[in-house]
């Protein structure tokens, strides 16, 4: 991260590979052991094993899980097909094809950030590791840098304050809510410590490695070419194209379809890539503004 | 059903994570619409009361001036009342951000309320004259982008009805605060002096309402949601009210001084509601992952087939 | 501190200073988050475990501060876990510290409706009493066909599978010599 | 487990985690390893990269199933229609490893001419004894040999039930008065040698005959058998792996004998990547059998007295002492352990105070005592980190037990269940109990967490793991090490003055632990050392080898002798993994002799080469004659792989070279048993307790020998009836622990499954008519109870004679109380068990299954009862050919 000089490290990321991942949801749990986020509450969803539901303030990790009708492989299980007395000993008759999908989502730490971009006080900002993090001694909760991910991953907490919060500079003002904003750091701490993400660590299948962005991209193309090779049923990588929408993720994954079969966008893009635009725009009608009012002055003052 | 949720509505198909939202619904509540509608008789009072000044009707000048000075006190209060930490409202100076319109649009606020209520003071008080023209200068200039800006500030998201209407949003915008400020204006300025406000109110409106439609088609099938709920609900109040009290002051306004009353009225009334429909329209969208999904496949689709980008 | 330090100290002009004219990075990093350090960097010290739910056996680092136990995390030194945690061994710190943990004994005498208050001490030595009684009362020196028996079959024990070896190696030796012989738990295989 | 113990020698999984990443094939079955042990799963998952076969046969479509390269859904409780398929399989097309199967296991050897198979009598054994249920078994042994049961007892067999100990460890003898059995037949073409019966009894088990009990495919079934065999031999090896799922059922013991059989048969045993991998659920729920909190053994695998048997210490030695093996010695563990105990009280003059020792009965287990409790005979009540409110099978039983106590010991960190029974518990809410009626009194004492005390665990792979204190236990908080301390501390001062003969063996106990800090807490260490042994001048023992039965040696545990060698607390070894060789034989201390592979004198062939380059292990080594290799040779480590015992050695001396389970009394891996279980020398398939099915096989529909209970309290579901047509099984999720006590109460695990839960598959919410997020009632004969519905394809109906069958799934991890509760699925189980172990049969029973919540107060008794009346009276006579009962299926189906 240039604008660091001497202190800027190499850019810190995740390559989460969910055909390894088996849904047990330590990331979850470790992640909240670690930051000390509050539970999310005791809701039952019946959206298969998924009653998290979605990345929020107080989940910074969530892992979803997708029950379909497609093999693992292509053809399996038929894939494996083996010779016994010329018969081919398949498992054909086989109960239609089950696939278990699990993923565990995380903010994607873009390149161009639509929070960090967004965001009016500079609470979130991208650090030496070219992570992007939320400070939480500064943000205000304005709110902004909310609808301004295209992912849906930063999110206002409204639960009460946590007691060791400073006290409310100005008591009319305050609230009792904590009411910033929180999301994943990719543990900051711990990356100014040499200790890798908490969620990282526990993984227990390495389904989320983490690293150096650029030896994960060469790794994750290295795995993709290896699925593909094993016939595995729609392997694709999601966010290791420093030409998409939002210059790439810093923490990006290996998905077996559809990323919005995931709950991703397919194609995110950050907000302020239109903004020159914007702003042409709405300097423009700034003028306008001037100029039309001014024609009513033709008029007269009746 | 536990398999994953595809959904199936107004003939648009796609699979989805059990019909879950992708981008997040905005945190924000009722203030800041009020903000957008507030920031936006501040913006078209500002200029409205600049021009005043200039071409001497300053009958005009001075109730624009307290219109501007009013909306642009009540405009910060509706922000920092929104804050999830008001009392760090101040964090909004602490940097200069060109990338965030709100960064910006925090900067212009400071600066057109900090002038327009100095300058409306000083009117009252009636000193300091050479430090209450640089005030009102101030105002003056910071007066169009005060009114635009919050264009930019919703299309610079995520939100698919927001930011596929970028092209429009300020404009509309500008638009809506010429009609609020006119119509305010030419409530409470006698008519020989209120000419202009009730043109601009009028005018404001008739290019609104062109706008609103220039959206609409532009948008797409995103913009149905202009027509489903909360956000179609205050689109036709916002559509009848302005409509009809842009009439009510363009036929009666000069003549009977009532009528201008209860035309600024309605046309208050509508611009309330036009800032309340893309508001909501705002949640709405992001509610359905189709909005956000089906045009990002079309672009995709697109982009495969050598067409767009 | 002087105007020009404040100055200093206002991201604004550090954005324009510091070549981080659009306040994205270094500009706007507040003192805390300069400063910050992981936790685990200011423990007192690591302790090693052991994972105390399934018997994969995977190893535990707990960092200690001040008495408390600050984080609980895998050992990577291990050969088993290559200090890899599944959920439940993640989230040690939140079952050793939870929220329903209990800390002091509960008494509920017969019949009784409501748990009461005692102390430690006046519970152990009441349920020594107890042992003592209900061995009295029940023993069988023999079979009733005559065989040596040497045993109380009024006392059982449950419980084990969850517990260190040296604690169930006591558990045995006293109860065995005790005459209790329904020592049983989870093991059931 | 018996089951490991007779086939190979040693009660404890033959491999150990890190080695599954060797194999080439891995068979996941009885296991949901991906949700149960994640993070020893890991090492499934390097296998699966490296291009291993990962095989997933279970009732359901899990977390594993969808890790696996190829999931077989089956119908629960018909493992051993399956795996028997796979035996006849590898026996029809002569797929065996045929050096392995000749030299090292007992497939050779002759049967009794008395011997007759279950194909012969209808599914019985020879020796059934009607009256008593139970199987003389002399008709079993080998030919030319004798049951090797205490004096007196050989007219009756080997009292199974007093030899928990020689079952949960071994064999034994096997009955032979010397290390080789009399009859050999090397061709193993002899009609009696037991290669040739076990084709015999296995000849119907065709891959039709498994496609049609199991409910899975020809293809699925063919698709395993041969993954199986084409990843074994010299060059290749497959490994098993199983969980509770194959041992909770009437036939638990057998079904792991099933998978044994086929390893001895494959040459998996003793073999990097092979192997048995047992995986167990608590973490020292090895150490618990090792160092027993059991009723039936003492430390070490050695039997506990037993009022029928054994008279002094001789011939408690004559009757455990084996001809053959390291059992051999099992005097010298014996007399160890009682000077452990005794010290110096314990002198050969008075057989070492063998006579201190209380005497068992034929079954003291716990559902045994629950069955006391009912009947009030048992007063006092001690439960330490367990639950058995809603973890053992029949919570409404057991908290009827409880409630039937004088007073009661509850040990937790949080007021479980089990400590809340009284005021908090279903029955209250019905009526049924009432606190002002409950005469017990309850004591709640909080335990201390494992980071508050020292100790070691055994994890699943028999590996002493230390684990230190971390910071004091808060305000009451105390471990158990210092509950029993001090309990038995204060019991001896008040009984110091006694002069009854009764109180002798507490006050002669050795029980001086130094303890330290202002809650005295005992040293865990020297508590290890007393287990580990010390000589007569004091010093630490180096190994089990060392021990002696003159009394000039003492040892708490003799297989865990070594682990504080030289003073060294090696359970507390940590060199980390990437200092040290991939056994990591430097982390922990593994039992025994700190062996990580066992048996692995067999992957070398017999003349002691590794059997090929690729699976090298093991081996001898010419030059220094000595056996060398990856990990500690689980071998006399000079014996060289020709030699031949003399006709009067005994002990190990007595096993050859070539015979690489040293265990076993002859050496060889068992295929077939004929002693040390109780329900047959070969495992047989049978329908569980509860089923909607008749045995396809025999008229014999259950287990002849499964224990079950006549209470009032624990009703049984009629064999194929209609009021509870569906097969039920209960399970964890990764989510929570057991039974929940330890997850519950803990907020982060306690969200990620919130609350009680049924899976079923869209068919059967169809025909049930239940709503995907609704609610429904689970019902058995025992007691009903309600859970959010979960419809998933997860949940596959299997297809048995043509006719679609669904099951019905629950897990087991909630209750009344914690941050989430909801039914305890245990509340629906029954207490009939296994005749080896005394383990519930939780996997595979019955149910019926309805929309809605269950009704409240005293209509939850009533709605049971009218179920079970209608059972009776409708359901009366034998269960129907699955071919009509499918017909019947589709009528109810349809109908309601």
């Amino acid at each position: 991260m240039s604008a660091y000089g001497a202190e800027a490290k190499p850019r810190m990321g995740f390559f989460t590979d969910t055909s390894v991942c088996i849904g047990c949801k330590a990331c979850e749990v470790a992640c909240k052991e670690w930051n000390l986020i509050p539970d999310d509450g005791f809701e039952w969803s019946g959206e298969s094993y998924d009653n998290t539901g979605e990345l929020s303030a107080n989940t910074w990790r969530h892992v979803t899980f997708i029950e379909q009708h497609k093999s693992l492989k292509n053809g399996a299980p038929t894939a494996d097909a083996l010779h016994v007395d010329g018969e081919v000993a398949t498992a054909d008759g086989s109960p239609e094809p089950l696939r278990w999908l699990m993923e565990s989502d995380v903010c994607k730490h873009c390149t161009h950030a639509g929070c960090l971009d967004a965001c009016p006080t500079g609470a979130l900002f991208r650090t030496e590791f070219g992570t992007v993090v939320v400070q939480e001694d500064v943000c205000n909760g304005c709110g902004y840098c909310v609808p301004a991910c295209p992912f849906g991953v930063i999110d206002r907490r409204d639960l009460p304050r946590s007691p060791e919060d400073a006290p409310l500079a100005l008591p009319l003002l305050g609230r009792k809510e904590d009411g910033r904003v929180w999301k994943c750091t990719l543990c900051y701490d711990r990356l100014k410590g040499g200790h890798e993400p908490a969620c990282a660590k526990a993984c227990p299948t390495d389904s989320i490695q983490f690293g150096e962005v650029d030896e994960l991209r060469e790794r994750a193309r290295r795995r993709l070419a290896k699925l593909e090779t094993e016939g595995w049923n729609g392997p694709r990588l999601y966010g290791d194209d420093p030409d998409d929408g939002v210059g790439g993720f810093g923490a990006f994954f290996l998905l077996l379809d559809e990323p919005e079969v995931y709950g991703l966008p397919p194609d995110p893009v950050v907000p302020t890539r239109h903004l020159p635009r914007l702003w042409r725009s709405t300097a423009l009608a700034a003028g306008a503004v001037l100029v039309g009012i001014a024609a009513t002055f033709l008029g007269g003052a009746e | 059903m536990t398999s994953n949720g595809s959904i199936t509505q107004v003939g648009t198909e796609m699979q989805s994570y059990y019909g879950k939202p992708i981008v997040k619904e905005p945190v924000w509540k009722a203030e800041i619409p009020f903000y957008l509608f507030t920031g936006g008789v501040a913006g078209g009072a500002s200029v409205l009361h600049g021009l005043a000044r200039l071409t001497g009707n300053h009958r005009l000048a001075r109730s624009s001036l307290y219109i501007g000075a009013v909306a642009d006190a009540v405009s910060p209060v509706l922000l920092v009342s929104d804050l999830g930490r008001p009392e760090r409202f101040l964090n909004m100076l602490r940097v200069f951000k060109v990338t965030s319109p709100m960064s910006v649009g925090s900067w212009i606020l400071f600066v057109s309320s900090g002038a327009s209520t100095t300058a409306a003071t000083l009117e009252l008080l009636g000193a300091l004259r050479p430090a209450r023209w640089l005030a009102e200068a101030l105002s003056f200039v910071t007066g169009p982008p005060l009114a635009t800006y919050t264009g930019a500030l919703l299309a610079n998201t995520a939100i698919p009805v927001w930011s596929e209407a970028r092209d429009e949003l300020p404009w509309l915008f500008g638009a809506s605060a010429a009609a609020s400020a006119g119509a305010t204006a030419a409530m409470v300025t006698p008519a020989a002096a209120a000419g202009p406000a009730r043109r601009a109110a009028v005018a404001g409106v008739a290019a609104e309402l062109g706008l609103v439609r220039l959206m609409r088609r532009r948008l797409g099938f995103v913009g149905e949601v202009y027509e489903l709920g909360e956000a179609g609900r205050y689109a036709r109040v916002s559509r009848v009210c302005a409509a009809a009290g842009a009439g009510l002051l363009a036929l009666r306004g000069r003549r009977s001084r009532p009528a201008a009353v209860v035309g600024g009225a309605l046309v208050l009334a509508g611009e309330v509601a036009l800032r309340w429909s893309v508001f909501k329209a705002g949640f709405q969208s992001a509610r359905d992952p189709r909005y956000t999904v089906l045009p990002q496949r079309k672009r995709l689709e697109e982009r495969a087939t050598g067409r767009g980008r | 501190m002087g105007i020009a330090k404040l100055l200093e100290s206002w991201p604004v002009v550090r954005q324009l200073r510091d070549g981080d004219p659009l306040g994205l990075g270094p500009a706007v990093q507040s003192e805390r988050s300069r400063a910050l350090r992981p936790r685990i960097a200011d423990a007192d010290h690591v302790g090693h475990s052991i994972c105390p739910f399934c018997a994969v056996g995977c190893g535990q680092l707990v960092y200690v501060k001040d008495g408390e136990v600050t984080q609980v995390e895998g050992d990577p030194a291990s050969p088993i876990s290559r200090g890899r945690l599944c959920p439940k061994g993640a989230a040690t710190k939140n079952l050793h510290a939870g929220p329903l943990r209990e800390y002091t004994v509960k008494y509920r005498r017969p019949y009784g409706t409501a748990w009461e208050d005692l102390s430690l001490d006046e519970a152990m030595d009441m349920i020594v009493d107890r042992m003592l009684a209900t061995r009295e009362q029940t023993w069988q020196e023999e079979t009733p066909e005559g065989k040596p028996a040497r045993r109380t079959m009024g006392i059982a024990n449950l419980g084990g599978a969850t517990l260190d070896n040296e604690e169930n190696y006591l558990i045995k030796k006293l109860l065995s010599s005790l005459g209790v012989v329904q020592v049983e738990n989870q093991a059931r295989i | 487990m018996p089951s490991l113990g007779t086939s190979f020698g040693r009660g404890g999984a033959t491999t150990f985690q890190q080695d599954l990443q060797n194999a080439d094939c891995i068979t996941i079955m009885g296991s949901n390893m991906a949700e149960n042990h994640p993070v020893g799963f890991q090492w499934v998952m390097e296998a699966r990269e490296r291009g291993a076969v990962v095989q997933h046969i279970d009732p359901r479509f899990t977390r594993t199933s969808a890790m696996a390269t190829r999931h077989v859904g089956i119908r629960a409780g018909s493992d051993i229609a399956f795996l028997g398929g796979v035996v006849n399989y590898i026996l029809e097309h002569d797929r065996w490893f045929d050096e392995y199967v000749r030299r090292y296991t007992n497939a050779s050897v002759i049967v009794s001419e008395d011997f007759s198979d279950t194909e012969d009598n209808d599914g019985l054994f020879s020796g059934w004894d009607a009256e008593k249920g139970e199987y003389d078994v002399t008709t079993w042994q080998y030919a030319g040999t004798q049951v090797h049961g205490a004096a007196g007892e050989r007219s009756k067999g080997f009292n199974p039930s007093a030899t928990k100990g020689e079952q949960s460890h071994g064999s034994h003898g096997g009955g032979m008065t010397h290390g080789n059995p009399p009859e050999l037949d090397a061709t193993l073409q002899h009609p009696r040698c037991i290669f040739q019966i076990l084709k015999r009894h296995y000849a119907r088990y065709t891959p039709e005959f498994v496609a049609n009990a199991c409910g899975c495919t020809v293809g699925e079934f063919l698709a395993v058998a041969e993954s199986l065999c084409v990843n074994s031999g010299p060059e290749r090896t497959g490994a098993f792996v199983y969980a509770v799922g194959w041992t909770q059922h009437t036939v638990g013991v057998q079904l792991i004998r099933t998978a044994a059989i086929i390893q001895l048969l494959l040459g998996n045993i003793g073999r990097p990547g092979g192997g048995i991998m047992a995986l167990r659920g608590h973490a020292s729920i090895q150490g618990s059998t090792d160092i027993p909190t059991l009723y039936n053994i003492l430390p070490g695998y050695l039997t506990m007295p037993h009022t029928e048997h054994y008279g002094g210490l001789e011939s408690y030695i004559d009757v455990t002492t084996a001809p053959g093996g390291w059992w051999g010695h099992a005097d010298a563990y014996m007399v160890s352990l009682l000077k452990a105990w005794w010290g110096a009280a314990a002198t050969p003059e008075n057989e070492f105070c063998f006579e201190y020792l209380p005497r068992i009965d034929d079954d003291n287990s716990n559902y045994w005592t629950v069955q006391q409790m009912l009947q009030g005979k048992v007063k006092g009540y001690i439960v330490a980190g367990e639950n058995p409110a809603v973890g053992s099978a029949n919570g409404r039983a057991q908290r009827l037990a409880l409630a039937q106590l004088d007073w009661l010991v509850v040990r937790d960190f949080v007021e479980i269940e089990t400590a809340a029974f009284w005021y908090d518990s279903p029955e209250v809410e019905s009526g049924e109990l009432r606190p002002e009626a409950i005469p017990t009194e309850v004591f709640f004492m909080p335990a201390a967490s494992h980071l508050e005390k020292d100790g070691s665990f055994t994890n699943t792979q028999r590996l002493l793991q230390w684990h230190f204190k971390a910071v004091e236990p808060k305000q009451d908080c105390r471990s158990e090490l210092w509950f029993y301390y001090h309990l038995g501390r204060k019991i001896r001062e008040r009984l110091a003055d006694s002069q009854n003969p009764r109180d002798r063996p507490i006050l002669d106990l050795t029980w001086e632990y130094p303890t330290s800090g202002e809650i005295e807490e005992p040293s865990a260490e020297s508590v290890l050392a007393e287990i580990n042994g010390r000589d007569s001048t004091g010093k630490a023992l180096a190994g089990y080898k060392a021990l002696k039965a003159d009394g000039s040696t003492s040892c708490g545990c003799w297989i865990y002798c070594g682990v504080y060698a030289e003073e060294q607390n090696l359970a507390a070894r940590r060199v980390p993994h990437w200092e040290q060789s991939a056994t990591g034989l430097e982390w922990g201390w593994a039992w025994p002799a700190n062996r990580r592979l066992l048996y692995n004198r067999a992957s070398a062939n017999p003349d002691g080469e590794p059997w090929s380059e690729r699976k090298r292990y093991v081996w001898w080594d010419r030059d220094q004659s000595t056996w060398t290799g990856h990990d500690t040779p689980d071998f006399d480590e000079q014996k060289a792989p020709d030699y031949v015992p003399a006709d009067d050695a005994t002990g190990p001396e007595a096993i050859r070279g070539d015979h690489p389970f040293v265990m076993q009394a002859d050496g060889m891996g068992w295929i077939y048993v004929p002693q040390g279980i109780v329900d047959g020398p070969l495992p047989t398939h049978y329908e569980p307790h509860e089923s909607p099915f008749r045995n396809a096989l025999y008229g014999q529909r259950a287990n002849p020998r499964r224990q079950q209970n006549d209470l009032a309290e624990d009703r049984y579901n009629p064999p194929g009836s209609e009021t509870y047509p569906y097969v039920l099984t209960t399970y964890r999720l990764t989510e929570h622990h057991t039974a929940g006590g330890m997850t519950r109460s803990t907020p982060y695990l306690a969200e990620l499954q919130p609350q009680m839960f049924v899976e079923v598959h869209p068919q059967l919410a169809r025909e049930r008519g239940l709503e995907h997020g609704g609610w429904a009632t689970i019902a058995t004969a025992r007691t009903a109870i309600e859970a959010r519905v979960m419809v998933t394809d997860r949940m596959r109906p299997v297809t048995i004679d043509g006719t679609v069958h669904h099951q019905v799934g629950l897990p087991y991890h909630w209750g009344q109380r914690g941050l989430v509760t909801g039914g305890a699925a245990n509340d629906l189980t029954h207490m009939a068990l296994d005749p080896n172990v005394h383990i519930q049969e939780v996997k595979a029973l019955t149910c019926d299954i309805r929309p809605g919540r269950r009704p409240r107060g005293p209509g939850l008794p009533a709605f049971v009862d009218d179920l079970r009346q209608q059972a009776l009276t409708r359901d009366a006579g034998e269960p129907p050919q699955p071919a009509t009962r499918g017909k019947r299926r589709r009528t109810k189906g349809s109908g309601r």
